[in-house]
């Protein structure tokens, strides 16, 4: 077994899941020849031809519809936006239509397409390269939103995608692209979509993050007895493992990078305020971006959640 | 070296049939009595379910419908071109050529009553559901050409839409990307000159909507589309040229909306009655009915002995679809996803 | 004073600051000679002339994109996208670019629009006329989200919208279009954007509401002892009034007729999960639409919150 | 009756000094020696300032950085022929621009360090902010036309983007609508054949670029995007058709991408050396000076003392950019809207 970074992990399982299933097919920008523009599809072009591996025009919106179309007609299209602020105009696609084809034809058309884009911030990058705006997809109930936290459930969680007979937004965090390695087995597994991860035991509080903020969280939570759950999936979120856990601690921190308002993590409270109430010894915290518009560089430390903040949160909700 | 010409380009019209009957022999496709009487019955029975529909919608038993009055020659010559391999991405206007196709007329009714079930096609055909976000079908239908092409597939497709189409982003992205990876799909719009309230020139300065495939490296041809003969042999040949490798074909096909947009609309607020009787007398059907009345093939009685089966064809239709069941409360979820997640589930047990 | 509904209302608003300020324009599809589909801006293409009313193409990014430069560039443009399930495909310029003009260009620029929408369901009408995807724009800082309950709010809110600085969202509930009839007085007067009002007094339950659910929500409520907020408008929103609610009342309904998950009752009960949690004496309960695609006619109703959904949930929290 | 030419097009492509430095005398625009000193001075402003970013940004003293080297003729011959009362929309790629129409070069390098500071355009210029999403800002433009139509204002808009942008939805619709309304905006494509790894024809199939405003009802035109002169003489004549209310132009500047797409890109993975040697070999600058060689303005000594010069300008704002205090946290709310909600206003003071 193979320790890899993210980048790698992901490319391996595109390449594995095209050898088993000629049906797979990617396209997007710069993922051919290129190898796409964090080398995440390298080789591929190489080993499955411009046939299987489709560096299109630079149209986003025609990428996810013309993705739909093939997913409809007996493909299995893996489809890259190159970076999380260019699917909105790839928008009404995706949740106009994506999302709701198998209903609007009841049944005789589906369509299982991948939908690939690197997400998130503190890589340095221009303006829309950072994007973290989950939740906009998780109102769209024909839709799977996945985000991996790691090379090994990347992996696991995309093969499970591609595989899925409906839609998957897939959130890769490009600040962990190349910042972790992990064992990633070789070969077929799975990690299975609307499955939470216990990342960490606790019992005094439960922390709720995803994507590049567990990594962040992790290290908050080092001197604290907090449990930490890895949503990994976030529509259709695991209610069972968030609930079950914050029956046990009675207290939430959420952290999420996006900004406050209407983020992801609201929906995460709100189903804690439906749910568990009763089990709450604590206000529900939000650890997340100011509402404002993401910075660019020189800015992003101000804007990403730090360590600081959560810690300062858990501490609060602690005093309770 | 200073300023030179770079390129050319020329934009064809097709016309074979024209008002008083008289088609053009060189051009007139080779199709028997049988098929010439095909394309009739088939204009006929467009007409009649869509004046039925609008009777309908009237008396309160169908909700807003979009009558294609006037765009039978454009929906029906085009479909007869089209094999059953062939996949069709209509808009929301299409319904005549659903029926040529044989999609069950109490579908089509169904659906316009609001009704989902009626967009679930049938096994045999391939067609995809309406498309009411204008011009979205049009990037769905460059992937499913993307699908059979890579699939060695022998099919083509077809997709359809209006002059107001034009103007989306989506029209664009869909033909730029089918023209780089010349694919096996043939545009067909059906310039109705009008979207809702805006007239031709209120939607593109340019001279014609064909010759926006210039910009795409592909063949723009505009053909007469109250014609059915010159709708019907455009299409057949893009079709050829689509499945021979060639690439994608966009066929604008000149026509008129008759009716109101839909029936939720009121045409007289925005256009002149001279401009609709105008076209009233262009009327694709009563062309057909010319020419084969010199052939010999049809006369007054055989007319209304169409228009008589195609309105117990509908009525029947009709019937039916209002004996269909109510929609129940669990079908909002039993085809959204292949398997419902925890709370769906938990809420289509209304909890 | 006239009583107006509120197409009557919105009409008589852009009427009024069009004939006082020039630089009001309106544009979108068929808004000029045809009056608009729902015939709110009926009227204002004769008296006003094709310059300041203006029938754009089918073209929902550029009629976005246009008002943007139009707005950057000193007019204060009105863009009509014809339904709010259209607005999908001008995404883009909404949230990329109106929302962010004036950070990007550090107040050099900024973006004075207003974007009117036709918003919800029970309409009867075709797929995407009857989206309420309203959480969808409240994730973006830069923008407003306003929307009115009725004839009078629709009015005073859309001539604040109109002088307002920044961008505003203005989603027009349109099973109310012609439902209401409210003395709407003539002549200037705005309701101020970012405060709620107190559509019922009460002590018991807080039942927060917006757009054509609140009609909804304070017909279940008449034998309750039940205060309702009409938030009006949602970005951002009053969370001072809900708050001041909420700590009175003990016990929170939030109505929305988007689907439930990520919906923006979300917001509203992690705010209150967060800031007035040891006030709380229930569950705080949301009563939305399932998280299905908006469906057509014919399952509308099982779709909209009913009265009876709302009461139930009312009963549930006075159990505790 | 039956097929007949409805339309045909013409693109023509303008170039008016070659490789050598030779001129057309009947094209080149009547321009003093001064202003022809200045154009030239303009350019290797742009270059140099382009290879002391990319310097700066190897040394880590600057972001991810997207290099302009070859296209100097397009942006500084298009700015030249602007007026102060015209608008610019920049793509994310128009340094060029910015510097010949007088943008703080301070402001330049800050921003591309990642401090949006730098984007804040001084009171006198009406330059939009660069923009990244591409193809986003071409609605924009055209609403800017709109409203300088509507007010009576005398500029015009220009606005620039690549040939990768021509594949979007936006611009289609921004095209679309310049055409409907005649609006005065020139378009403005720097086609540097390259959209990161994607070569044109990966871009579209057809031929030119100029080609795709035949779709729009206005003219297109390809101008040699090396050749300053013809960029300078397009540029000036589409200004003053807008400004008359003839409505917008495209003018395709034929160019190439000398550099990687980015400090961050590896052209050599995708392109030969064979075909960027062709391209350095045309380089637009050495023409400029052959010309100017040639007609006694201009010898080694004064090519030396314009690098120098606009050496000295760059060193002196990347000593400027580096002194700066770094932003603020206060600094993401402080002009994002005319007023915080009460939220973001407890964001602010760190609630
Ligand atoms: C993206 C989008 N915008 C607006 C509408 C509302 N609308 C429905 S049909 C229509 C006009 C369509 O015109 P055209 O494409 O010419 O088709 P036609 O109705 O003439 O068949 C409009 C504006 C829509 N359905 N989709
Ligand atoms: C909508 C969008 N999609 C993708 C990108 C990522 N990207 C940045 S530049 C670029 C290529 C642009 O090509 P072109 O328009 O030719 O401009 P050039 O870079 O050559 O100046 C891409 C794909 C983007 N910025 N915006
Ligand atoms: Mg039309
Ligand atoms: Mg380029």
């Amino acid at each position: 077994m193979a320790q890899l970074n993210m980048v790698q992990a992901i490319n391996q399982a595109l390449a594995e899941e095209m050898a088993r299933d000629e049906r797979v097919v990617l396209l997007g920008e710069d993922i051919g020849r290129d190898g796409g523009v964090f080398r995440v599809t390298e080789g591929l072009f190489e080993r499955f031809g411009a046939e299987r591996v489709i560096d299109t025009p630079l149209s986003e919106s025609a990428i996810v519809g013309a993705a739909i179309g093939m997913a409809a007609c007996g493909l299995r299209p893996v489809a890259e936006i190159q970076f999380m602020g260019f699917t909105y105009s790839g928008f009404e696609q995706l949740v106009a239509h994506a999302a709701r084809l198998r209903a609007r034809s009841r049944g005789r058309f589906s369509c299982p397409l991948v939908l690939r884009t690197p997400y998130g911030g503190g890589i340095k990058a221009p303006e829309l390269h950072e994007e973290s705006s989950e939740a906009l997809f998780c109102q769209s109930p024909g839709l799977k939103v996945v985000v991996p936290s790691g090379p090994y459930t990347a992996k696991g969680l995309l093969v499970a995608a591609l595989r899925d007979p409906d839609p998957v937004l897939f959130l890769e965090p490009t600040r962990l692209y190349r910042m972790l390695r992990e064992e990633v087995p070789e070969g077929e597994y799975t990690v299975e979509l609307g499955r939470a991860r216990l990342a960490r035991a606790g019992t005094q509080v439960t922390v709720l993050a995803w994507g590049s903020m567990l990594e962040r969280a992790l290290k908050a939570v080092a001197n604290y007895d907090a449990e930490v759950i890895d949503l990994l999936t976030l529509n259709p979120f695991d209610a069972e493992t968030v609930l079950g856990s914050v029956m046990k601690t009675g207290r939430v921190v959420i952290v999420h990078e996006a900004a406050k308002t209407a983020g992801f993590g609201a929906e995460l409270a709100a189903t804690i305020a439906e749910e568990a109430i009763l089990h709450l010894r604590a206000p529900v915290l939000r650890v997340a971006a100011p509402d404002v518009p993401v910075p660019l560089a020189r800015l992003m430390d101000h804007y990403l959640p730090s360590i600081e903040q959560v810690r300062a949160a858990l501490d609060e909700v602690l005093r309770y | 070296m200073p300023e030179e010409i770079l390129a050319s380009f020329q934009v064809r019209r097709l016309s074979i049939l024209d008002e008083n009957g008289h088609a053009d022999p060189e051009l007139l496709p080779g199709l028997s009595d049988d098929e010439l009487l095909r394309l009739y019955l088939a204009m006929v029975l467009a007409r009649t379910f869509d004046e039925r529909a609008v009777a309908l919608q009237r008396e309160g038993r169908l909700g807003t419908y979009p009558p294609i009055m006037g765009q039978e020659a454009a929906q029906v010559g085009s479909a007869l071109a089209l094999t059953p391999a062939d996949w069709v991405f209509p808009s929301f206007r299409e319904m005549g050529v659903h029926l040529t196709l044989g999609y069950p007329a109490v579908q089509l009714l169904q659906y316009w009553t609001g009704d989902e079930r009626g967009q679930k096609t049938p096994d045999h055909l391939n067609i995809f559901p309406f498309c009411v976000a204008v011009a979205s079908q049009i990037p769905q239908a460059v992937g499913a050409a993307f699908a059979l092409k890579n699939r060695r597939d022998p099919g083509a497709v077809v997709v359809y839409f209006g002059d107001g189409a034009t103007s989306k982003g989506d029209f664009h992205e869909g033909f730029n990307m089918a023209g780089v990876f010349r694919l096996p799909v043939v545009f067909i719009c059906q310039n109705n000159q009008w979207a809702i309230s805006v007239p031709l020139k209120g939607q593109t300065a340019a001279q014609t909507l064909a010759q926006k495939a210039i910009g795409y490296g592909f063949e723009g041809i505009q053909v007469d589309g109250n014609d059915v003969f010159a709708v019907y042999r455009a299409t057949q040949q893009a079709l050829e040229k689509a499945r021979a490798g060639v690439g994608p074909t966009f066929i604008e096909c000149l026509t008129y909306r008759m009716a109101d947009h839909t029936t939720a609309d009121d045409a007289a607020r925005y256009r002149s009655p001279e401009e609709v009787a105008l076209w009233r007398a262009r009327d694709p059907i009563l062309r057909l009915e010319r020419f084969l009345a010199a052939r010999s093939l049809f006369g007054e009685a055989d007319a209304a002995q169409a228009r008589e089966a195609a309105g117990q064809a509908v009525d029947a239709a009709v019937g039916a679809m209002e004996a269909l069941p109510a929609p129940g409360r669990e079908e909002m979820f039993d085809t959204m996803l292949a398997a419902l997640g925890p709370r769906q589930d938990g809420q289509r047990k209304g909890r």
